[in-house]
């Protein structure tokens, strides 16, 4: 869209902004992970669920790659927030 | 000779390599920083944020961290951004009888380094951290114990040197050295070949491999640190910490009989961010260049934290990962020229001293390529130490 | 320019109506109730064809084709109306009575309304074209929750109704 | 005080009715109607209550966005532990859920 | 940690993980399905309506009683169910970390793995679009079909993809008013025979419209539309403002691929299948041995095609585990590709089954170049 409002939130966790998320992709960002160190997108409690695809997307218009080549951000466990007691509690049960 | 790109060349777009061309440019001379992926990519951007002179090695190592500080009191102002520096003090919490045993020795060789440190029982402790175990020995603290942002820190770095006229290539790879009259003039890259001339090899925890291009064997590798991160949340501790374990890891393995702890190198590290995200490690494995988290790994260090901080427990963990600290055999970063590889110049091989060291290893670095006189006697961290060993074996 | 047609607007257009092989001839409504199965996208589903215990209806392989009515063996009864997943087919019967055409149609809605009670008729776009006065409600267990309901309306509308409004009120005959 | 469930869907047409136990969750005090072991937000819910919590940085309301459990946006202060997405945690009679401002209070994480 | 072995762990007790654990515990494997959520069936709970498909495919039936019906039978097969559990994450050799019920923690070792996750549903941003009152489609659905809760008394859709269109209905039935399915394309996405339903229930759907906006103060009050040109700009003057407490999002599903990137399997992008896919041969298997996947995690398709694929990967798997001979397999593996071909034809499968034979092209282009290179490690 031609005239974006640039203060639409893409990262609903880290409210992070589209001017945000351009200043980063301006700065130099090229991938998902860029994007996400230098605004937090996607370091929040969903952990990029949804915010992830719109970055990428953002990320391919802006920089002009193929957006086969915009990979989501690398997956790591938990999937799902874990809480720590569940993981100690039987250790050493 | 070709057409000179820059005055120097730094490979690696880390917290070393970006902190030697923002000195450099600061100095007036004209940096090209070449960068695989992306800056901080590689070991800075899968590390933690402590800035803690009190687990240097008393001595040189110490003093260098000293300097390091100093310089980071005024760098947020020097550099015009915020970079999440706070003085907050850290502490190094113990477990059990030894390891306080060995912190509080440890604190006698810290004070006569002239670092500033107090050993405090467990009910002093939960004073200034009250969500700690009471279960806990007590803890070491040290007031001038700071944390940094290090993709901020990077980044302003990154902005700055541009200021100031020098340039940086991400995504690009460094494929070979190129050599003009037998002196390093240059790197070969998937963009084109760019010469300079001084090289200096940034690279962290792939330094050997640069190194090699070079014709150094530098005995640099890749420890893998993992880390978990919880749900951001209100203030749960007030400063850094790491375990007095570390110290029994590293001076008194033969006194640690748990098996997991042993095969992983983990002690306890914690610290909250400006997110209020909470930062728990680390694991110190070898695992060549396996980024990923382990079960293990996850579980060890889930137990820990929670023996340390119950409160925990009812927190989560949003996210794991891992990344590799440059580990070097003595313990020492190499840092400085190379006997018999001219315009080649090392800094990398920080371990986990790579977000403290940054601004002094900039700063001497960048002395050494101007001209300038070097600040702080560095002779312990030349990379010719391994050279000499090398020839004698 | 207005676009007409099912990909446009979600109803089918006269033309598309008119080019579908599961529309009976003008002449066989006349004669009596028949399905008019306005499935006009090919889409995987073949239920209508196993419903009919009349082999009236015919979709074969690939089971995308369309549905073909047979309007000769078609005996009007309604068994596919409430076999439909799209909740396409409707039966019409503009030998009703004089003046009115009997319209079936499938209602997924509740409450369902009673017999004789007068209601909004509606056409393909929900517009309110006339009255209707249900003339029967079918829900056997077979049809799985889908009601057929069947409406008397003006003859003329025999071609336009296509449902009732949900949740209107409905009217019962004698309190008007 | 205590809040009805008027969302609450009586009669479906294709939906065959359910028999559940009847309990009580506590909304920041009132009591509200819930079914035991549906989301906590859909007790909210069905009382017409969607704002669960204020942002941390600009303050803002969330409430259901993905009703899964994977975008976490209506995290809510359940039995005093902040952070718990209600649309994934099922109702508990007694149960005490609150409205989340920020990041929810530490005390209550202890 | 409590620690599981089995021979087959399947992720996702939906339409494609049931089918899965049916067909490989019938030939003799020990399977054990974990789904991170309370009741089995996946998606299949959240739809009323009658599927499509022949009577093969259960055709004319509703998707939580073809639900129901796979339940019973998992019972039978001797497949254990373990709900409310979180596979957190896929480690090196076949390992996974479980959290189940909140309370156990367990370290699952499978000699195969079939991955069953599904999809999620797409986001979009604009002014409002985190005001409560906003929320996929999929959420909607879910609160009226599951929890027997209205979301909101009236109500705008915007994406008139089946989805749009299905949850449109199933919100009319629930009893919600439904102001207007919004969609930005010229023509409307889905199904003709569903945008029928809902426009005889008098609901406007409006092509080549956008939101513009959605307002309110501590909750969505009214949503702002705009007309688009050809070239997908909004026109100015052509806003219009319409009062509704809902929005719902039904623009699209992506996989949810988390645990395949985890694994480490090779990706292919095909944009009609939701973006980046795990690449994956006629058996279901990924460029991971031993690691299979099956349902929308492989591309976003629908139920029936997800209960089929399903059955291919626990067919495949369990024959790998020598619980069905070649020849068995073959068969059974031969009668469901026909099935599947038969959901992926006309006007709408066709452009699906062009994408799955992209991705099968990708795989067998991957195969030949790790062939090259000495096999895969």
């Amino acid at each position: 869209m031609a005239e974006a409002n640039k203060e639409i939130l893409i990262c609903r966790c880290q409210e992070v902004t589209l001017a945000m998320v351009e200043e980063a992709i301006a700065e130099g960002a090229f991938s998902v992970d860029g994007v996400k160190k230098r605004t937090r997108a996607g370091m929040g409690l969903c952990q990029g669920k949804s915010c992830e695809r719109l970055v990428a997307k953002i990320i391919a218009e802006k920089t002009g790659q193929d957006p086969a080549d915009v990979l989501p951000a690398t997956s790591r466990p938990p999937v799902r927030p874990v809480k720590m007691g569940t993981i100690e509690g039987e250790m050493n049960a | 000779m070709p057409k000179k790109d820059a005055d120097v060349i730094v490979i690696g777009g880390g917290i070393i390599g970006t902190s030697i061309a923002y000195q450099l440019s600061k100095r007036g001379k004209k940096a090209l920083v070449i960068e695989r992926n992306d800056l901080c990519s590689g070991t800075s951007g899968a590390c933690d944020a402590y800035i803690t002179p009190h687990t240097k090695k008393p001595g040189f190592h110490l003093a260098l961290c000293l300097e390091s500080l100093k310089l980071y009191a005024n760098m947020e102002k020097e550099l015009g951004d915020d970079l999440e520096y706070w003085q907050r003090g850290g502490f190094q919490p113990c477990e059990d009888e030894l390891s306080f045993q060995l912190v509080s020795e440890n604190a006698k060789a810290l004070m006569a380094g002239g670092l500033e440190v107090k050993m405090m029982d467990i009910d002093e402790f939960r004073r200034h951290e009250p969500n700690m175990s009471p279960n806990l020995t007590g803890a070491l603290h040290c007031p001038a114990a700071c944390q940094v942002n290090p993709f901020k820190l990077v980044m302003s770095y990154a902005r700055n040197l541009k200021k100031m006229g020098s340039g940086i290539m991400v995504n690009t790879e460094v494929r070979d050295l190129l050599w003009q009259d037998k002196k390093v003039a240059g790197v070969k890259t998937g963009k084109g070949d760019f010469y300079a001339d001084y090289v200096v090899n940034a690279t962290g925890s792939w330094g050997a491999q640069i190194a090699a291009m070079a014709g150094l064997e530098a005995p640099i590798e890749p420890r893998r640190g993992q880390i978990i991160v919880t749900e951001p949340t209100s203030t749960v501790i007030n400063t850094t910490m790491q375990s007095g374990m570390y110290l029994v890891i590293k001076f008194h393995p033969e006194k640690i009989t748990d098996e997991t702890m042993k095969r992983l190198g983990s002690g306890f590290c914690i610290e909250q961010t400006g997110d209020g995200t909470i930062l728990i490690g680390f694991t110190r494995e070898f695992a060549g260049y396996d980024k990923s988290t382990t079960l293990e790994g996850i579980e060890y260090i889930v137990n820990k934290a929670c023996t340390y901080l119950p409160c925990l427990r009812d927190m989560h963990v949003i996210r794991t990962f891992s990344g590799f600290r440059p580990y070097v055999v003595d313990g020492l970063p190499l840092i400085g020229p190379v006997e018999g590889i001219p315009g080649f110049i090392m800094a990398a091989g920080h371990e986990g001293d790579g977000v403290a060291l940054s601004p002094i290893t900039g700063k001497l670095v960048a002395e050494m390529i101007a001209g300038e006189p070097v600040s702080f006697n560095i002779d312990a961290f030349s990379p010719n130490r391994f050279i000499k060993q090398a020839q004698q074996a | 320019m207005v676009k007409t047609g099912v990909a446009y607007t979600g109803v089918p257009s006269k033309e598309e109506l008119a080019k579908i092989p599961g529309m009976p001839s003008e002449a066989r409504m006349a004669k009596g109730p028949v399905a008019v199965i306005e499935c006009v996208q090919e889409i995987p589903c073949n239920p209508c064809e196993a419903a009919c215990p009349f082999g009236a209806i015919g979709v074969g392989e690939p089971i995308t084709s369309l549905p073909v009515l047979d309007e000769e063996k078609c005996t009007g009864c309604g068994a596919c109306v409430a076999a439909c997943p799209g909740l396409a087919i409707f039966t019409v019967n503009m030998a009703y009575s004089e003046t009115e055409a009997a319209v079936a149609f499938p209602y997924e809605y509740r409450p369902l309304p009673a017999k004789n009670d007068l209601v909004e008729a509606v056409d393909r776009e929900g517009k309110v074209v006339s009255r209707g006065r249900v003339l029967d409600i079918k829900m056997p267990k077979a049809f799985k929750q889908t009601a057929v309901v069947t409406l008397a309306v003006p003859k003329a509308m025999g071609f336009q109704v296509r449902g009732l409004t949900p949740f209107k009120p409905m009217l019962r005959e004698g309190r008007e | 005080m205590s809040l009805s469930g008027e969302r609450r869907i009586q009669e479906h047409p294709i939906l065959p009715e359910v028999a559940r136990k009847q309990v009580t969750i506590y909304y920041d005090g009132q009591a509200i109607s819930a079914y035991e072991g549906e989301p906590i937000a859909a007790a909210l819910m069905s009382a017409g209550l969607r704002s669960f919590r204020r942002t941390v940085k600009k303050g803002e309301p969330r409430g259901i966005f993905c009703a899964i459990g994977r975008c976490t946006d209506c995290m809510m202060i359940v039995n005093g532990k902040p952070n718990i997405r209600t649309c994934v945690t099922p109702v508990e009679d007694g149960m005490r859920v609150s409205r989340q401002l920020g990041y929810g209070k530490a005390e209550e994480a202890k | 940690m409590r620690k599981i072995e089995t021979d087959i762990a399947i992720i996702g007790a939906g339409s494609a993980g049931l089918c899965a654990a049916i067909q490989a515990a019938a030939a003799g494997a020990g399977v054990v399905v974990f789904d991170e959520n309370q009741l089995p069936g996946g998606q299949l709970f959240k739809q009323i309506h009658k599927f499509f498909g022949s009577r093969e495919h259960q055709a004319g039936v509703r998707g939580f009683e073809i639900g129901q019906q796979l339940l019973e039978d998992v019972k039978k097969s001797g497949a254990k169910v373990m709900l409310d559990s979180v596979v957190y994450g896929l480690f090196a050799e076949n390992s996974l970390g479980v959290i189940a019920e909140d309370k156990y923690h367990y370290e699952v070792k499978a000699k195969k793995i079939i991955l069953a996750a599904g999809a999620k549903e797409n986001y979009m941003a604009f002014p409002g679009s985190t005001l409560p009152g906003v929320m996929g489609a999929g959420a909607a659905q879910t609160m009226i079909n599951v929890n027997r809760v209205l979301p909101g008394k009236r109500i705008v859709m915007l994406g008139s993809g089946n989805v749009g269109l299905i949850v449109s209905y199933q919100l009319l039935q629930a009893g919600a008013q439904v102001a207007a399915v919004v969609e930005a394309a010229p023509t409307i996405g889905g199904y003709g025979v569903h945008a029928g339903k809902i426009r005889r229930a008098g609901v406007p759907i409006l092509t080549s419209h956008t939101i513009k906006e959605v307002y309110g103060k501590e909750e969505v009050e009214g949503v702002v539309l705009a007309q688009l040109d050809e070239k997908w700009q909004m026109i100015p003057g052509t806003e219009q403002d319409i009062q509704a407490d809902t929005l719902c999002l039904a623009v699209g599903l992506n996989p949810m691929t988390e645990l395949a990137w985890m694994a480490g399997c090779q990706f292919t992008h095909i944009p009609a299948l939701g973006g980046h896919v795990p690449l994956h041969d006629h058996n279901m298997e990924t460029t991971k041995p031993g690691i299979y996947v099956a349902g929308d995690i492989t591309g976003v398709e629908e139920a029936s095609s997800a209960m089929e694929e399903g059955k291919l990967a626990g067919i495949a798997a369990a024959a790998a585990l020598g619980c069905l001979s070649q020849e068995e397999a073959a068969a059974k593996k031969q009668e469901v590709l026909r099935r599947l071909d038969m959901l992926r034809t006309g006007l709408f499968g066709e452009k699906r089954k062009a994408a799955k034979e992209q991705q099968m092209a990708d795989m067998a282009g991957w195969q030949a170049l790790t062939a090259e290179k000495g096999g895969v490690k």
